[in-house]
C-alpha cells in the first residue's frame, strides 16, 4: 500500500508542463514536492495567489499570505494576487487547468463526494464544489477503503455529492484508476506489491480490468 | 474629492442594528476588519445575519460576536475552525446557511454589480441545488444563483484614501473588493490612511464609489491560523 | 429661450454634495462647467474613471486618458481607474447617483429615446441604456422641440426606445419639468421670458400646471 | 513562471483563420491592439466576426479590416465614425449586432468567468430585449443576456511580463482585460516587456493564467479622436 506522501508523488507525475494547478488540502498540498523541477507549471490558490512557492523561512512569515488551508505561504516569481470573485471567475471559466483534491468516495460515474459525513459537525464545502465543476481534469487523491475494510470506490456515493460525473482519474493506496466516461474504473496500474484480485476485491464499483496491469513506477 | 473619513471603528459602526445584514470580508482570519468587529462587539444588538466565508475562531474574529450571542445566521463555505459556533449550531440557536466558496464571491459580486441573479456549475446534482432552478446551456447543466447584500459591509484593507479608494495586501483582498460593492453603508478600515491623491488611481482595488466610511484603524493582531514554516 | 450653456447651468444646480455623477455627451458634458466650486462631487466616465478633471493643456494631452466621448482628458486627485466592466457595474449597481443625459423624445410616464432614428444611419446605444436601467436620479437635457415645431415631450415615444420610466426631470430650452411617478409632467420652472401657455402648447404630453410657476432663476 | 513569450505580431496571429470569432480591447482608439490588427491586415482570412466596443475608424483599428472586407460581422456597442463601416452595412455585406455597452462588457465578462448566462436591467422595454427572458426581481424587470466568448482575443496593455501578467495605463484599460479573460487563445501586446518577477504581484490587472502568447509591441500610433485641450 502506498503511503501518503508515495500518492502525492505518483500525481505528480501526471503534472504536465505548462499547466495551472489547483492543489486541495491534505495529501494534494504534498504533490507540489514532487513536480519535477524542468517542468514550469503555476499553483492556484483559490483564495487569491497564482504562484505559490514554498513555506516560508520563520522570518519570513507574513500573515497577509496565506494558501487555502490557512497555512502560511511565499511566492514564486511572477506570480498574481487577486480577489476571492476573480480567482473562481479563473476556475469556474475553466482557466485551472487541472484539480487535485482528496475524495471521501468516488462513485463509477465520476461523482465525488469529500464534503460532509451525515451525523458529523458539517464544517462547509469551500470551493470544492466550484472546482469540480469546472475544472478541465480531476484527480482525485484518496484511500482506496475505509478503516473498517468498506470500500470507497462505489457504484453510487452513499455520502452526500460534491459534484457529479467529475472525476477523471483516482490515485488510491492501491491503485491507479482512470474514471470512463461511459462509466467504469479503468484499472491503469497497481502499487507495488497489491494483485489485481485484491484492488477486484476492494472496488465496490464497476472495476475494467483489460490486459496485464503493471506495478506503479516511482522512478521518474 | 467627497472625504469619507470618520474619527475611530466606534463612530463607524454607531448605526449598526439589531436583525442587520452584515457582511465581513476575509478569509480564515486573514484581511479580516479587526477594529470594527471589536467595535460591534461593544454594541447592544443582535439577530444579526452575518455574510463571512468563515466564522473566525473561538477568540477571534467573527467567533466573539458567536460568543456574545449577537449572530443569529452565517452564511458562509467553510466553518470548520469554531467549538462555540459548533455547540450553537447543535443546539439550534445559530442558523448556517452553507455556500460553494465561488458561488459566495460572485453572489456578492453580483450584488454589488448589479446582476440580480446568474447561472453557475457550482452544486449541480448536490444538495446545494435543491429548490433551485437548473438550465443546461451548451450540454452542461448550471443552477440559478441570486445576488447578496447587505445593509453594512465591513472591509479591511492596507493602504486606504479619504475618498475611499482601497488598496489590499497579499491574500488579504480576497472577499474585501466584492463586499466593499455590496454593502449598502460600506465601512472601510485601513492600516495607513492617507490624503486623496496620494495613491496611484492606476493601482487602486476598490474604488472609493463603494466606500461610505473610512478610518485609520489600530493595533492589527493579523493572527495565523496555521503557521508553517521551512528550515 | 434658454441656451445649451443655460440649459447646463439650470441642471447644474441639481447637483447635491458628495455625489458621483455621469455626464452625457453634448450638453451634459457642459453642466461640469457650472457645478459650484464649494459642492464635492466626482465625475464617472463610463470608460474606466472616477474623477474627471479639466481637458488638458496642450502639454499634458495623453491619449491614454479619454472620456467616453473619446475626448482627451485630465484627472483629478483622488480619482481612481478600472474596467468597462467595474465601471457598469458601479452603474448597474445604483452606485452612481445622478445620471444627466440628452433625449430626442421623452415620453410623459418616463420613457426615453435618444439612440436611434429610423432611416438614419445606427450609430449604437453605447452606455446609454445601462445608465437609464440603473441610476437613483435621471436629468435629461433636451430641446423641448424639433426644429419644424414638433413636440419633444410625448404621450408615448415614436422613437426606438432607450429605456422606460427612467427619466425624473427635464431641462428644455422652454421649462424645467419633473416626470411625475403616476405619469406627467409637472412643470416646475419656465425658462425667462416663456409663458405657461406657450409651454402648454408645446407639450403633447400630460402636462401637470399647479399654481405659480416661476422663471428659472439662474444666480446661485 | 510558463513563458508565454512570441517574437512578434505575426507569429502571434499565424494561426488565426477564416470565420473565427475575434475580440479586440479598446473603447474608441484608446488601447487598441494595434500591432496585432497589423499583422491581421497581412493575413488572407476573411469572414470574421469581430467583438469590439467600436469598430475603429476608416483608416484607422478594426477599420481597416473592414476596408479589407475581411469581417463578416461586428458586434459592438457604438459604431459611428466609420463611413466605410455604414456603406457595408447598408449595402449588406456587413452584419452588425448592437449591444449597451455595459451588456457587452458583462457578457464578456461571464465568457472568461464561466457563466453562460445573467440578468441585467440594460435594455428591458427597448428592442434589445426582442427574443431574450424577461423576469422580475424584487420589483425590477430584468432580461437575460448569454456569455460571449471568442476563438482570438487580442489585447494591448502597458507592461506585461513573460507569464502573461499585464497592467494598463489610464483608460486605455476599458474592454481588455475581461477580453484577456474571454479568449481561448489570448493574445497580448505590451509597450513593454519585462521578465516575470519585474512587475508587482499586488498591481497585475490581468493575471498571466489568461494569454497564452505575449510579444513586445512596437511603432504605436496611439491616435486621438477627439484632441481636446483648454488654453
Amino acid at each position: 500500500m502506498l503511503t501518503k506522501d508515495q500518492i502525492a508523488q505518483r500525481i505528480a507525475k501526471e503534472v504536465k508542463d505548462g499547466q495551472y494547478i489547483n492543489l486541495g488540502i491534505g495529501i494534494p498540498t504534498l504533490v507540489a514536492n514532487y513536480i519535477p523541477e524542468n517542468l514550469d507549471v503555476v499553483l492556484q490558490s483559490e483564495n487569491g495567489l497564482l504562484g505559490i512557492g514554498p513555506f516560508p523561512t520563520e522570518d519570513k512569515v507574513d500573515p497577509d499570505l496565506i494558501n487555502a488551508g490557512k497555512q502560511t505561504i511565499t511566492m514564486t516569481k511572477g506570480s498574481v494576487l487577486f480577489s476571492s470573485a476573480e480567482s473562481f471567475a479563473m476556475i469556474r471559466g475553466g482557466h485551472v487547468q487541472l484539480t487535485i483534491l482528496g475524495a471521501m468516495e468516488v462513485s463509477e460515474n465520476g461523482d465525488i463526494s469529500n464534503w460532509k459525513i451525515p451525523g458529523k459537525m458539517v464544517k462547509g464545502m469551500g470551493g470544492a464544489m466550484d472546482l469540480v465543476a469546472s475544472a478541465e481534469r480531476i484527480i482525485v487523491a484518496m484511500q482506496h477503503c475505509s478503516k473498517d475494510g468498506q470500500s470507497k470506490l462505489l457504484k453510487s456515493c452513499t455520502l452526500p455529492i460534491t459534484g457529479i460525473r467529475c472525476v477523471d482519474m483516482i490515485v488510491s493506496d492501491l491503485a491507479v484508476l482512470e474514471v470512463l466516461p461511459e462509466g467504469g474504473f479503468k484499472l491503469l496500474e497497481r502499487a507495488p506489491g497489491i494483485s489485481v484480485e485484491e484492488i477486484q476485491a476492494k472496488t465496490e464499483g464497476k472495476l475494467i480490468v483489460e490486459g496485464e496491469i503493471p506495478e506503479m513506477n516511482f522512478a521518474s | 474629492m467627497i472625504n469619507k473619513t470618520v474619527k475611530n471603528a466606534q463612530e463607524a459602526v454607531q448605526d449598526v442594528f439589531s436583525n442587520a445584514v452584515l457582511m465581513f470580508g476575509g478569509f480564515g482570519l486573514s484581511g479580516i476588519p479587526e477594529n470594527s468587529i471589536q467595535a460591534l462587539l461593544g454594541m447592544d444588538i443582535n439577530g444579526l445575519t452575518c455574510i463571512s466565508n468563515n466564522a473566525g475562531v473561538d477568540d477571534f474574529g467573527i467567533g466573539l460576536m458567536l460568543q456574545k450571542r449577537m449572530v443569529k445566521k452565517m452564511i458562509s463555505s467553510y466553518v470548520g475552525e469554531n467549538a462555540e459556533f459548533e455547540r450553537q449550531l447543535l443546539s439550534g440557536e445559530l442558523e448556517v446557511e452553507l455556500i460553494p466558496q465561488g458561488t459566495l464571491a460572485e453572489r456578492v459580486r453580483a450584488g454589488g454589480a448589479g446582476i440580480p441573479a446568474f447561472f453557475t456549475p457550482a452544486g449541480v446534482g448536490t444538495e446545494v441545488a435543491e429548490g433551485k432552478e437548473l438550465r443546461e446551456f451548451d450540454d452542461k447543466l448550471y443552477l440559478l444563483e441570486r445576488w447578496l447584500k447587505a445593509d453594512f459591509a465591513f472591509v479591511k484593507a492596507w493602504k486606504g484614501d479619504t475618498a475611499g479608494n482601497l488598496i489590499y495586501k497579499g491574500t488579504a483582498r480576497n472577499f474585501n473588493p466584492m463586499m466593499a460593492a455590496a454593502g449598502k453603508i460600506t465601512i472601510a478600515e485601513v492600516e495607513e490612511l492617507v490624503p486623496a491623491g496620494e495613491l496611484d488611481p492606476n493601482q487602486i482595488h476598490t474604488p472609493g464609489i463603494y466606500v461610505q466610511r473610512i478610518f485609520q484603524g489600530k493595533d492589527y493582531e493579523k493572527r495565523i491560523e496555521q503557521r508553517t514554516v521551512r528550515k
